[in-house]
């Protein structure tokens, strides 16, 4: 059974077909790329599967379970967790606190007290390496810091499914290696599915993601393993518009 | 479960305040109503802060819930009085009614205001206080516009004597433990899950909603708990104390407006704030009424304004930042 | 032409930019390189006034120019455009275009500078009648520069034309910006993110990190030094 | 007997509509502009109420003559406020400026009061009047109907056909973007609040011509609500559909006064006012956009 599985998803906002007829499936334990340029549906897609909006047309399911209607924040608790492209922080709350929201709401929901989502959040922190800043208000981050914040405040959360939006856009190559690396390590040691969205960060795609689906206006333009996608002559004539390699991945 | 008492020490300070305020209003002769008045001020400030410092939502139209509070007490001794027997239970039965009406209230603003942000809940609050106001005037609801006078069902349950006992000592008293009731409150949801819910909700609802919180379920909260206190000061201070109801003195957007100058004079979504604020501002206004009766508004007016754009943080805002880092942190909030 | 010394600024109590210098030679293309969150964008606005400056100096053409407000530099021929486009988009495409001729000078040459942009972007021409938002990403992100070229600008800043482009696109704008050197002459400051790209179009390269300049070079000289693209690039 | 009086009542419902329409105007652009609900909108309709009262009683002219006198009044407080207080919130949270709004209509009403005291008064002007079947229309109510028109359809030149009006519209849809094209948004924001400003207290001309009588320092509250109402039908942002906004208002105030009129035990005005706030809550319901927006 599929951890995440998309049935034809369609998704219109006015006039404006943003998920043209999408279907996608995520088993356990993948790391998924998915890429295309900005309105290519990407960011509308993530909201779909977290909740934010429904879809007009096509299902969803979570483990087996449709989750098409079920509202963002019953899908939180199932174990969906995302971060978002541009960093949404609690800015008045603290660091520690942020992270905190993070487990009291998501899989541990119910079953855990205040002061255990401090302390899971502290653990978090430090995985992150954010433990100097931990009192300070998230909002005084740097965007940085910001996107480390939502990620351990994601993986507080516990999920089952991790979607990642543009994490590592504006790193260094060198932080974007080593995010991998940390990326990597993470969906071993806490059993996390991840999916990972990137505009233009090739370097981060075939480091990170063994299955790679390009999304173009809207509809699937591919989905296969990471090299064969990337290579792919359609890929490369209305994305890429060369192929990797040539300078591309030392994009930063 | 381990209850952490170090959580409430922020209480301390602000049930001193009120301890004080009480035992020089009771013993210090001619004092009692400008005391129960500043009460007054303090609990509304405490309990619309629940909502608005909590959530970041302007409820322009609080005053629909003291309003309704009143009539809800109004209405519990008018009809309550033909069963003498009852006796001080029909204060209490004012007390539910109070709850209910304003439940009923929240109800129909939560289901289309809560769904609102910025400008719309803003006007959409003020729309339904004006509107109950108006239809209650128009389709003559409880006396319509000529409202309901009941000093007389009063004292005929009462008495005379207790019912000047009541009206006089114990509304205002109520008024002390509602305010108490309502810092209490405060604390609790700022240090549990609620708390942290609304903070995330106010900085950013739809990523809240993507973190698994239930952003309606802890609006609703909020914004019930904020209503019922408001309903219940208004029952009290109001409706108990003044034994009469006019629609055209309750659903008055002023008292609203009060609310909120207090809360922000003292510090938004702190706990000692509105109680500082509430002093500040009933202080400053009885003695403007004194020395210049008939100009309080005039000057009231520019005075806000700069100390809005001056001081927005608050008194207690300022304190916050001064204390951080010493002793007296864990007790202010 | 443009000369920065000393730049210091911030939002409220926070600190962004210490100490920074940048100067522009006439008819140059000059990038500003460094990661997500080092100031690049905040030295832009502060440049053109949309963030407060806490202190040093911005002379222009010999002018010093440290405390107009943005309207006037714009007027003498600065521009920028803007990370996140901006753009009006309930505007027809030839209204904003229209509204890019603001300034005094630029409403007399509006004419010609219509002319210009239309053969830079002929696809702007055809979509002139259209409603801005309703443009796809690239058209919106020409519409963009249009409307800057609109201003009669002498230098241009932009900031990272070519975010959330489609690796194809990209080309096509760094194509552009070529032009607006080689054919109107214009000088440029260019903020990026696409580090091999920049530091092949540019002349001279400031690369920031932290809020400050911490190397600068030519071109040739930055992709030459191992360190500097180690240490700040990571490449 | 009932529709006449129906028919009668519609017709004098849309040349108040015109009325309120430019009465709203200004609303919408603070809010398009600035971002900002003037809660104390009512109270600079009242301000014009009294230089039409202060023209016509002192200086013994005639109501029309007060229309630019309003103008320079209004435009004059606009910028008055916007430089002294405005200027400062234009970030601010969403209670400031709440509170500071209505504080400002609350220093309005006292500053009139203790200028003009707080009792009601009224004036006359006798221009004739059109005798239909169904109604009577007096003269004053049609001029005030077709001076809100005109000054609505000078509004609309001026932003589609001015420099400075396009530029309104450009801060209204994104401020930096006019900054970069060389827009002094600063500027626009002062100008922009002080028109608004002056629609305002010119709509307080009007309204008087259409009502001569009960003007005092307290009138202006009651057309705060409406004109929110009338907004948000509207749209909120835009001044022309608070403009169609107000049409629809009038016949749906006066039509509805009918209507409740015949309903024995009830007080028809208030219960006309009462509707005005459910059609509100129904619409934020419905469509929280406003019916004639542009989304």
């Amino acid at each position: 059974m599929a951890l995440l599985r998309l049935e034809n998803i369609t998704k219109r906002f006015g006039g404006l077909v943003a998920v043209n007829d999408v279907s996608l499936e995520i088993e356990a334990g993948e790391s998924i790329g998915i890429v295309g340029p900005n309105g290519s549906g990407k960011t509308t897609l993530y909201n779909v599967i977290s909740g934010v909006y429904p879809p007009e047309q096509g299902r969803i399911f979570f483990e087996g379970k449709d989750i098409t209607n079920l509202p963002a924040h019953r899908r939180a608790p199932m174990g969906i967790g995302r971060t978002f492209q541009i960093p949404r922080p609690f800015s008045s709350a603290s660091v520690r606190e942020n992270v905190a929201v993070g487990a009291m709401f998501g899989t541990l929901s119910g079953k855990v007290s205040v002061d255990e989502c401090s302390e899971i959040a502290e653990h978090y922190i430090e995985l992150v390496g954010l433990q100097a800043h931990k009192d300070k208000d998230s909002g005084t981050l740097t965007p940085v810091e910001k996107k480390l914040m939502e990620i351990a405040r994601a993986l507080a959360m516990k999920p089952k499914l991790l979607l990642m939006d543009e994490a590592m856009a504006g790193m260094h190559p060198r932080d974007i290696d080593d995010m991998v690396k940390f990326l990597k390590k993470i969906k071993e040691d806490e059993d996390i599915t991840i999916v990972s969205m990137v505009e233009h960060i090739m370097r981060a795609v075939a480091g990170f993601a063994e299955r790679v689906m390009v999304m173009y206006r809207g509809a699937k333009l591919i989905d296969a393993p990471t090299a064969k996608a990337l290579s792919d002559p359609r890929v490369i004539d209305v994305y890429l518009g060369r192929p990797t390699g040539e300078g591309e991945d030392a994009e930063g | 479960m381990k209850i952490n008492i170090a959580k409430y020490y922020p209480l301390i300070p602000v049930y001193a305040v009120y301890l004080t305020m009480f035992l020089v209003g009771f013993f210090v002769p001619g004092l009692w109503q400008l005391v129960a008045l500043l009460a007054f001020y303090c609990a509304l400030g405490q309990s619309w802060n629940i909502f608005m410092g909590m959530t970041g939502y302007v409820d322009f139209g609080y005053v629909t819930f003291i309003a309704l509070g009143t009539y809800g007490m109004a209405l519990g001794i008018t009809y309550f009085s033909q069963f003498p027997g009852l006796g001080i239970a029909i204060i209490f039965i004012g007390l539910l009614l109070a709850l209910f009406l304003s439940t009923l209230s929240a109800i129909l603003e939560a289901g289309i205001a809560l769904r609102l942000r910025g400008a719309y809940f803003a006007i959409a609050c003020i729309g339904i206080n004006e509107g109950l106001r108006h239809l209650i005037e128009g389709a003559k609801i409880w006396g319509g516009s000529e409202g309901m006078l009941y000093w007389k069902e009063l004292t005929e349950v009462f008495g005379t004597e207790t019912a000047i006992q009541l009206t006089t000592l114990w509304a205002d008293i109520a008024v002390f433990i509602i305010a108490a009731m309502a810092a209490f409150i405060n604390v609790y949801y700022m240090r549990s899950k609620i708390g942290y819910a609304l903070t995330a909700i106010r900085e950013d609802e739809d990523a809240a909603k993507v973190m698994g919180i239930d952003t309606t379920k802890y609006k609703t909260i909020a914004f019930l708990t904020s209503g019922w206190l408001g309903a219940l000061v208004g029952a009290m201070a109001w409706g108990l104390k003044l034994t009469h109801v006019f629609p055209a003195d309750v659903f008055v957007i002023h008292y609203t407006v009060e609310c909120i100058v207090i809360v922000v004079l003292g510090g938004i979504g702190t706990l000692l704030g509105p109680l500082v604020g509430g002093l500040i501002y009933g202080l400053s206004k009885y003695w403007l009424a004194i020395i210049l009766p008939g100009f309080q508004l005039l000057i009231f007016a520019p005075i806000i304004i700069c100390i809005i754009i001056a001081f927005p943080e608050g008194v207690i805002g300022v304190v916050k930042r001064r204390v951080k880092g010493t002793r007296l942190e864990r007790y202010i909030i | 032409m443009l000369k920065v010394e000393n730049l210091e600024s911030g939002y409220g109590s926070m600190q962004v930019l210490w100490q920074l210098h940048l100067e522009v030679n006439k008819g140059s293309i000059t990038s500003l390189l460094g990661s997500n969150g080092v100031g690049k964008t905040t030295t832009l606005c502060t440049i053109l006034g949309s963030v407060e400056l806490w202190g040093g100096k911005i002379t222009y053409e010999e002018t010093d120019i440290t405390h107009l407000p943005t309207h006037k530099k714009v007027d003498l021929g600065i521009v920028l455009v803007p990370e996140g486009r901006h753009l009006f988009v309930n505007m027809t495409t030839h209204e904003n275009l229209t509204m890019g001729a603001y300034p005094k000078e630029a409403v007399k040459h509006m004419a010609e500078s219509f002319e210009l942009v239309y053969s830079l972007f002929p696809i702007l021409k055809e979509r002139a009648k259209q409603r801005a938002g309703s443009l796809s990403g690239g058209e919106q992100q020409m519409l963009t520069i249009a409307r800057a070229l609109m201003t009669k600008p002498k230098l241009i800043m932009f900031d990272e034309p070519s975010q959330g482009l489609a690796p194809k696109l990209v080309g096509e704008v760094f194509d552009a910006i070529k032009k607006m050197r080689s054919e109107i002459g214009l000088t440029i400051l260019l903020v990026e993110q696409n580090v091999e790209a920049s530091l092949n179009l540019s002349d001279y390269v400031y690369i920031m990190h932290e809020g400050r300049i911490k190397a600068e070079g030519s071109a040739e000289e930055i992709k030459g030094s191992r360190d500097i693209k180690e240490a700040y690039l990571g490449i | 007997m009932i529709l006449e009086l129906l028919a009668g009542n519609l017709i004098h419902g849309l040349l108040l509509g015109c009325v309120y329409g430019l009465s709203t105007m200004g609303l919408s652009l603070i809010f398009g502009v600035l971002k900002v609900i003037n809660v104390g909108h009512g109270p600079f309709i009242m301000v014009g109420a009294f230089v039409t009262l202060a023209m016509v009683t002192i200086f013994g002219t005639a109501p029309p003559v007060a229309i630019p006198a309003a103008l320079v009044v209004g435009m004059a407080l606009g910028f008055a406020f916007f430089y002294t207080v405005m200027r400062r919130l234009i970030k601010a949270p969403e209670f400031t400026t709440l509170l500071v709004t209505f504080a400002i209509g609350i220093l309005l009403q006292e500053v009139v009061k203790f200028t003009f005291g707080a009792e009601y008064r009224g004036y006359n002007w006798e221009v004739g009047k059109i005798i239909l079947t169904i109604t009577t229309i007096p003269m004053t109510k049609v001029y005030a109907s077709i001076g809100s028109i005109i000054i609505a359809l000078l509004l609309y030149l001026w932003f589609n056909k001015t420099r400075i009006g396009t530029a309104v519209r450009a801060v209204v849809e994104d401020s930096e973007g006019a900054r970069v094209c060389g827009v002094n948004v600063d500027r626009i924001y002062a100008l922009s609040f002080a028109i608004a400003i002056g629609l305002t207290v010119m709509s307080g001309v009007f309204l008087t011509m259409f009502i001569p009588v009960g003007i005092n320092p307290y009138m202006g509250g009651v057309y705060t609500l409406k004109a929110f109402v009338i907004a948000v039908l509207g749209g909120l942002t835009s001044p022309y559909g608070a403009f169609f906004a107000g049409l629809i208002f009038g016949l749906i105030e006066n039509g509805a006064y009918v209507l409740f009129a015949q309903i024995p035990g009830v007080a028809p005005f208030s219960l006309t006012v009462s509707l005005a706030f459910w059609m509100l809550f129904l619409l934020l319901l419905i469509k929280p956009t406003g019916l004639l927006g542009a989304k």
